[in-house]
């Protein structure tokens, strides 16, 4: 108990997490305060690059053990599962409309990289070492969500009443294609592969440019996050009720039990299934929102986006990531 | 100088939908358009700034196209049943034109 | 397709009164507007360019909003009193439009 | 609110001869212009997109300059010989200003 | 005396200056070169984060000293004095109107976060200590002098002949707020908040990207400031006469005296009072151009920005960090 | 041959390579990967502003010998000479007309500096030593093969049939200007002015930002090649023959050996010599575009721009690199 809140309080007090809280105090002071545009899409293929670069190279020097294929596997019956579990719980707490809680189920079988960044800082911070790999798991896991999601919308309904004509939803192998191969899922594969391919002397060869100043990056990326989950917080709030934003916080937590046991159950290191419980906790706020735009218009991004990127992710990032490492430790 | 007159119908569009349109434009065989970038702006759906994205929901895009006025409705059509249903909106206006076998 | 005549009014206006107007326009209940970035230019007050500020003085940032004739001068002056004095123009256009009831 | 009726000259242009275009803009005295960014776009000389160049070639500007009735044709010539063996377009319309005298 | 030219050519030959000088060359040949707005604010961003965040934790090591209270006075009181002296010295000199020599007063009064970071630069390459809490000055300079410029053109009058309701010129609350939340300031408090929260630890851990890179990153941005300053004098400089740009030289070495004074007075170290006399010296080129087109339209911005940046500016570069150097190693 | 054949492995299975390679794959794969463009042109300036610098700093350390001047004038006269044999080859074995094989020709006798910072960073990592002036060779064949090319279209047709004043065809000491002038040989020659005149101090003071992550940063920008000469090739490919397709291949390696024999008979050291082979071997894509742009405006860029960023640069970094490599050793 004492360890875990000295592992909350660790975290509370990064530098990592605490310019998040600059970002958000910021937007919410209403300060003009901007990372601009090109440079946080720079810094974000940046991240991507590093992250994917060091886990291949890590799967480079230690090889593939059995649980990969595994690993892989669970992460994508997470990703197809979790969606099915929220949308219920949606059904069932909120008085949201069905595309509505699928959009928004979508985005929590799916995964937030930046949340998977800071608890590899966080878990490298405290020394634990963690699967290589698991940046390729955080890969796999990105799109199941949005077609368990579309199916939610369109089962049984002979794609009439959903109103697929009428009001735009559409489910397109074109939209599939895009998602699979968005910008950052290809770099951050991409990065993946090279560093398996070079291994430890690629690694060291760049280490100065991915490996030494990560974490200050993170923390200016972080600040960007921030400014961006504030503002979207002043724009979107009204749109969330109580049963929503509390969905925001126990959804999370459901997620990351299910992914805590599959990590545990498939046998992974400690890391591993901190890691593992952080992807099926967090939610999509990039690539999910895009995909619904185009495959469920109707559905509000008010609702989404806010509840992503306003509640889930500050929620996952300042008490998920001590919870998470807590229980993969007892688990482990 | 002699000029032409031709319309120029200015579409503004959600970001993720940009490609979409363009596919759009290029079936309807337009002879070119121009995407522009927007900063920040208001309409029915709310309020957004580039510079508060991540990824590229909520961001608003422009693309204008410079067509023969008897093209207008049948280029439009398609354009308006696409951006009726997502955040957008689209004008046109009367501009001229110099060499008219263009457009 | 059946189309309505609406005002475009385009407003270049240095970059550091970009708040102020967006404040007017708010409260003068606009139903839309749309801020548009710009590169370089020049006029009355001299020549500026993007790439060459530290900070918002000497930039122009463009915004348009479209609006119903009926309430073009009810939304002109404000925007003309704030705008005469510092460094920026206003122009007005027709637009045609095709849902009315948003402007 | 009374205003007066000017054109609006836009030109789009492939981005090494920007320069020449303003000087040209400013040869002919005109009393004020603006840079405006583009994105991407497609015309009679293919497909360009702003992220994809090294460089500047491919890539296309605007530029638009308002101009009193009297003058657009004198200005309109060289500005049409020189996009004319170039990537680039030039189009006329009407705008409407409050302060006749800065144009 | 020989110490002070060696320090003056040590000053001139350091890389810093060099590539101020390259970007100031290039402008005046006119050279298309250009550092994208985006890049620009990137690094601008990145130089706030590092030196706020280095002056918190060092203020986490070595703790608060009495002086920290008294230096942030001192700053505040140069920050209101110096526009009035700037005011009568510009109204006696020269033939510009109130609002012009109110505006340009303003300049002086505030301060060149640049030139501050440049100071640091030579004073740590020469291996002086200074008080990390000197950017938390800095930042408390930055706001006084705008509302003691804005007195200077009000006071007396009224509000009315100096035109407020005709002219536009205007002194909202809304406007100091904007000024006091302006994004360069929160960033760089907001650093030294968390530097102090997160001490030597948080230091460490974000070094190689906050503390290794930055003086080259310094060089680009002096680069840019340099292409900047020239532009600004090709475009600007016949709106400046002789007496103006006289008063662009000798009002930082007024100011920079009273800073010097203030310093030792107070028992800054040898460093703190060359940080003292450069703030004191220095004139702002962003927030306050910025208030003073809200405050004051009436001012000519051709005036106050080319001779804060294209004449003051590369003065305290050049000449003024040896100079202030100098003088406050004799003092402390 | 054996030794050729690892150099080559190595060279394909390095990091910079492979993330020139994803950039390749993920534009043919239409990803909408992009990095965005202000992020390019810092990369850029960065990459220049640290090849500049680290060339003028190793000039100071080991002084000016004997073969500088040699070498730029074997580099101004290499991109005078290639450009005539280029066009003469075009002329020979394709159709086109002269203002495209004189523009092309341009191309390839200016320089491409990515291929350059390629070639330094892989004889770097085997250990091979070159001239640090080599870099001021790079800057002074940007030009010459400019002017010969625009003299291969007006010469003898008194400027009237290759239609000078109808086509917009010109040649005007202003282009010049701006092609001496233009940003990038700015920042390398002004970097290179300033670690000539800092030396080993002042690449000291700022390593950390320009040499540490300099391969890693490589890296990514060689990303965005790889997404641009993609791209390009998807739209352009379709404008080149056979004949020209094979010009973008064995240009290169004619190029290549006169800049061999060149760096040979000069006495450069085997890193020099291969820098030089590089030099005469890689063709333009950034200022002679734009030069041919404005002065021969009716020549295709869909043409010049896609066989030397489509075809020849990949070429060189791939198959060339290595090549150039192993046939610097034998000679030197
Ligand atoms: N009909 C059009 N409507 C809008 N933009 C156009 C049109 N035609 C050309 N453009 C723009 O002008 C650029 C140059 O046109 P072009 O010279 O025809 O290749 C294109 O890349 C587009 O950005
Ligand atoms: N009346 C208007 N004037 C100018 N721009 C508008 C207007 N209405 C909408 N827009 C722009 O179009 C975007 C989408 O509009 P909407 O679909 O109404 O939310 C807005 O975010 C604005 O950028
Ligand atoms: N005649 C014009 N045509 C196009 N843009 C103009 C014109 N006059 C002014 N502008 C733009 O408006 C800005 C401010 O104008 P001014 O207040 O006249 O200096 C200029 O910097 C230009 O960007
Ligand atoms: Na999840
Ligand atoms: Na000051
Ligand atoms: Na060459």
């Amino acid at each position: 108990m004492e360890a875990t809140l000295n592992l909350a309080i660790a975290n509370l007090t990064s530098p990592m997490i605490l310019f998040f809280a600059l970002g958000l105090a910021a937007a919410l002071a209403r300060s003009d305060l901007v990372v601009p545009e090109a440079i946080a899409k720079g810094l974000s293929l940046y991240l991507m690059m590093a992250i994917g670069f060091k886990g291949g190279a890590s799967v480079a020097q230690h090889g593939v053990d059995a649980t990969l294929l595994l690993s892989l596997l669970a992460g994508i019956l997470l990703s197809a599962l979790i969606p099915v579990l929220a949308f219920n719980a949606l059904r069932l707490t909120t008085g949201l409309k069905t595309v509505d809680a699928a959009a928004i189920a979508a985005h929590y079988g799916s995964i937030s990289i930046v949340t998977f960044l800071a608890m590899t800082t966080a878990i490298e911070g405290l020394g634990i070492a963690y699967e290589g790999y698991m940046v390729a798991v955080a890969a796999a896991m990105e799109t199941p969500a949005i077609i368990v999601a579309l199916w939610l919308v369109f089962r049984g309904k002979g794609e009439k009443s959903a109103g697929a004509e009428q009001t735009g939803s559409q489910f397109s192998p074109g939209l599939m294609r895009e998602v699979l191969l968005n910008g950052s899922v290809v770099v951050l594969v991409g990065a993946f592969i090279i560093g398996m391919i070079t291994g430890d002397d690629g690694l060291q060869s760049i280490a100065p440019f991915i490996v030494a100043p990560f974490k200050g990056v993170l923390c200016l990326f972080l600040l960007d996050m921030g400014l961006i989950a504030g503002r979207g917080l002043i724009g979107g709030a009204r749109n969330l009720t109580a049963p929503i934003i509390a969905f925001g916080i126990y959804m999370p937590l459901i997620g990351g039990t299910l992914g805590l046991l599959a990590g545990a159950a498939i046998g992974l290191s400690t890391g591993g299934i901190a890691l593992m419980t952080t992807l099926a906790a967090s939610a999509s706020y990039i690539a999910v929102p895009a995909a619904m735009r185009l495959a469920l218009p109707e559905a509000q991004p008010a609702i989404y986006l806010t509840l992503s990127l306003g509640v889930t992710f500050p929620f996952n990032l300042t008490v998920g990531i001590p919870l998470y490492v807590a229980f993969s430790q007892m688990i482990a | 100088m002699k000029t032409f007159t031709k319309k120029r119908i200015d579409i503004m569009v959600e970001a993720p939908l940009l490609n979409r349109l363009i596919d759009l434009l290029e079936r309807q065989e337009v002879g070119g358009y121009t995407v522009v970038p927007a900063i920040a702006g208001k309409g029915t759906s709310g309020t957004w700034h580039r510079d508060g994205q991540v990824g590229r929901v909520g961001a608003v895009v422009q693309i204008f196209c410079i067509v023969d006025e008897s093209r207008v409705d049948a280029i439009l059509k398609p354009i308006f049943e696409m951006v009726a249903k997502q955040i957008g909106i689209v004008t046109v206006s009367d501009v001229e034109v110099i060499r008219p076998e263009n457009f």
